[in-house]
């Protein structure tokens, strides 16, 4: 008979999962390898369910043309990021403006074959004037008034993740993000991207701890986050991504050079994310120690 | 320990911490979203003080740090850190899976837009969505949580007309409607509302009847007067403006020794 | 300032919180020290959410009016607990027909604030037939029809766990019974009886394998899940349940006997859950190992 | 190795157990209930002979265990015991939170009555839902999972006129509803339904196109008149009606080595 089939694949084959116009939902630590290889590859009109820095850069890079949103913050006292600012205020982008509880229950009504699961957050707010998706109905029990909210059905979900075996039982160190479930749940395919693949032994000493069971793609990719945290690995590199926030708020107003500096440097010039690696230093990466 | 604290001695910031710790109780779940350093503060500062049996609710993590003998304010990366006193995840799966329980849970709001029934919005401003003129951030949870929690507090770094206005071009919570004691009632949203607005200029709470805002107290050296005209619409004015207590000796001792040893908050 | 104040109570304590006519959940492994607390009390019409032979117990004890029902198997080859289809042929009892998607779907409504959530197991069947509380609907987007699940509320849930700390901050050993932590969150009180209680600090060792974090009560009961199984610490007393299934079974069948001398030796003349372990000695709790 | 078998070496239930063996795919997530030993050693035997990226779902516990040299069939309290092997827990509280990856789940299911269209009954027997005649265990999941899992199959401990009935009194899980293929279709079940119905006397399909019972294959010894004189309604005949297939030497000693030493499928 023949034996288990591993599940690991490297990071140029995880994308080519992915093609234009796909809906991919990208979660916490963020999958930074995957997403380079994204803008690496430059795929278009992608819907991204993503927040935050890694959210801009996709759509820095003219990857995105909706993106499912319910917090696009910028950090480090940047209220909003600024290529999704931008793109939104001039239309280029379409949103789809939702909030964590909206967004897990769609995601929970794609994962539970419904065609819709009521919400109650929301209720008299303007989310379902500008999101004509959200539904607002009368409950057939008691009456009440509740939002319907469609499914939300990414095709590709992308995760990081501490550790896996060959056979996509994945273990987070410090938790999953808090929607990596819902989104793996509800997506045709899953990728995680690990800092270590482990043997399968390792995983059954605590099978309490396995997040993931039967992940369909793994990827191996130390230091992977980067420039983001990994939980039990590095700390978020914050002087890299304040140099990226720099420069795509420089953009922003007019002056893109070093934003396209940023993405040829760390997106375009390495084929690999070993390349990628070089590019930053391990003196730089051993820096970035837990405590 | 100072044994006489005056107001000169004081940031707003520091006002607005403690004025928040008092009013939080214990065994309360507080909830602390992020880049909000004075609530951090204010619910570092009530859990030291009476609050020994609050869960502190930070990121995904559930924590209880009474016994800790120093808490300064962490640099809050989104990595291990965070989590370090973690006694439970919040967020394995089941983040809006016990909402019937949030009637211990209170959480603090910003918002671009804040309008005099504690409506507020973080979706953008302009009067088309498809191309506003500042697109905000996003409700993150908001919508839900202010659903939901057993009352929450509108907490914002700056006091400005532009900010607190007559109507939010876009409502991401609902707070008290239109107005009316009522409101919430009517649109079936079991929580308790909003409860007070805090800035670095005063506390602003809402009037029981029609819930229109309505100025509690101000901070010392602030007039009535100046809040007014800091504000974008009118503020119920009782005759009588209290001043906004100022921490006692032991409070600010615990303030600035045990929750914000490097004086973020006199630097905001 | 006043310190954290302890969560830990006794089963007689514990089991006062319930009143006669009260909606009980009970978790598996079963929380058997507290269900022999009720019977010891005599609680009357309670509306329970059991499964096997502890239901059988608590009907067969006369403390129940109702059953949440989705599985009354009676185990050892005997399809059907006794004195649960005693009743419900007699119409003794009332049925509250359902499965365990719909079971959850109550749960998850009454945890979420919900009056009702969607599901679509169940269409096409009798379930709505013989439960008017399940409505038959169409779904508000895409016209399909659906059950909807009213909320189902636990006044009280009682579960069983390895170990908790003072504060109530429980963690499992081989994971909490399926059903346990959507009984939790829907319950306006939850108990849980533990084999052992912990240290903080062993809490915060490994936050991630904390189940429920902060139940209401702690009862400490080691050997509490006895003649049931308790993950990593014994197994289930087949010997002891088969008895007990036998004099149900006779008591159905017209010989409450040997019924009534189990309720008397186990749950009536023990006073505490001590001395129930002293009724089954010490040399049988030790015999029940894990392999 | 016995490099011969023949069927009177057999038990039907080995027939039973290596007929749905066959039946399963590699990759396919099998989901086994309680008290169902056929079931069990069937989801084993596959595993070990071409199933080696299976997982066996048992009692809220996934595995893969096509490894393990041995696989007596435990005796499965519900304790430590069944999750020895375990990768992960399928029920963290998740148990239904997945089904949009259901068309990979396989599983299993008996009978309190079994009708022509593969609707089947746990609710109970007699015209009267508040007093039954027999009160049956429950639905337990079965609703729940014939809806959505890719296929499922009725395996019955006996072929009665009493279990196969003309109509269910009561229908806990909808299969073929009152026939037809797009049955399930039009009532948006999106699931495959039932494939086979699997007895100690013979193996029945379901009609391409009314989707009503049907004769497939009658095991060792048995004629499909005697078949019919134990079924409660008429059942579709082919002309020609095959023997279910033995087990082949290498199935049948790895059923009996390696999944049933203990042969508690001959004792049945």
């Amino acid at each position: 008979m023949e034996s288990r089939t591993s599940h690991i694949i490297d990071e140029v084959e995880a994308v080519r999962r992915i093609e234009d116009g796909m809906t991919v939902a990208i979660g916490s630590p963020t999958p930074m390898a995957l997403v380079r290889q994204i803008i690496r590859r430059g795929l278009k009109d992608l819907t991204v369910v993503d927040v935050g820095l890694s959210l801009d850069m996709l759509i820095a890079a003219g990857c995105v043309r909706k993106v499912v949103s319910y917090y696009a913050g910028g950090g480090f006292g940047v209220p909003v990021a600024p290529a999704f600012r931008q793109a939104a205020e001039r239309g280029e982008i379409e949103v789809w403006e939702c909030e964590e509880g909206i967004l897990t229950s769609g995601l929970q009504a794609a994962a539970q074959g419904l065609p819709f699961l009521p919400w109650r957050g929301g209720v008299g707010t303007s989310l379902p004037e500008v999101n004509p998706d959200l539904k607002v109905f009368t409950d057939p029990i008691r009456g009440e008034t509740l939002l319907a909210v469609p499914p939300i059905k990414p095709d590709v979900t992308l995760l990081h993740a501490a550790v896996s075996d060959a056979y996509g039982n994945v273990q987070h160190v410090g938790g999953p993000g808090w929607i990596d479930l819902f989104m793996q749940r509800a997506a045709d395919h899953t990728v995680v991207q690990v800092e270590k693949v482990v043997a399968n032994e390792d995983i059954r000493k605590d099978p309490w701890a396995t997040t993931i069971a039967g992940a369909d793609a793994i990827v191996r990719v130390p230091y992977g986050a980067h420039p983001f945290y990994s939980r039990g690995y590095y700390i978020q590199d914050n002087a890299h991504l304040k140099d990226y926030l720099d420069a795509s708020t420089a953009a922003a107003k007019g002056d893109p050079a070093a934003l396209h500096a940023y993405f040829a440097r760390y997106c375009r010039e390495p084929e690999t994310h070993a390349d990628y690696l070089e590019q930053i230093g391990i003196r730089r990466l051993l820096g970035l120690h837990e405590y | 320990m100072p044994s006489d604290v005056s107001a000169q001695d004081l940031s707003p910031q520091e006002i607005m911490a403690a004025f928040l710790a008092r009013d939080l109780k214990d065994t309360e779940h507080l909830m602390v979203g992020v880049a909000m350093p004075i609530v951090e503060a204010a619910v570092r500062l009530a859990h030291l003080l009476h609050g020994p049996n609050m869960e502190l609710i930070f990121f995904g993590t559930r924590m209880n740090v009474a016994d800790r003998h120093t808490l300064p304010l962490p640099a809050f990366a989104w990595d291990n850190r965070v989590v370090r006193w973690a006694e439970s995840f919040s967020d394995t799966g089941h983040r809006f899976e016990d909402v019937k329980h949030w009637h211990k849970r209170i959480f603090f709001i910003g918002g671009v837009q804040v309008d005099p029934h504690g409506n507020t919005n973080l979706i953008g401003v302009g009067p088309d969505y498809a191309t506003l003129r500042f697109r905000g951030p996003g409700s993150v949870g908001t919508p839900t949580l202010s659903t939901h929690v057993g009352r929450y507090y509108i907490v914002l770094n700056s006091h400005s007309p532009r900010i607190l206005v007559e109507r939010c071009d876009y409502m991401s919570t609902y707070g008290w409607g239109s107005g009316g004691a009522d409101a919430r009632k009517k649109l079936g949203l079991p929580g308790g509302g909003p409860k007070y607005c805090v800035t670095p200029l005063c506390v602003m709470d809402f009037d029981e009847e029609d819930k229109h805002m309505r100025l509690h107290s101000v901070h010392p050296g602030v007039t009535p007067e100046a809040v007014q005209a800091q504000t974008g619409f009118a503020l119920r004015m009782p005759d009588q403006v209290p001043t906004t207590p100022i921490p006692t000796p032991e409070e600010l001792h615990v303030l600035r020794t045990r929750v914000d040893p490097e004086g973020r908050l006199r630097r905001m």
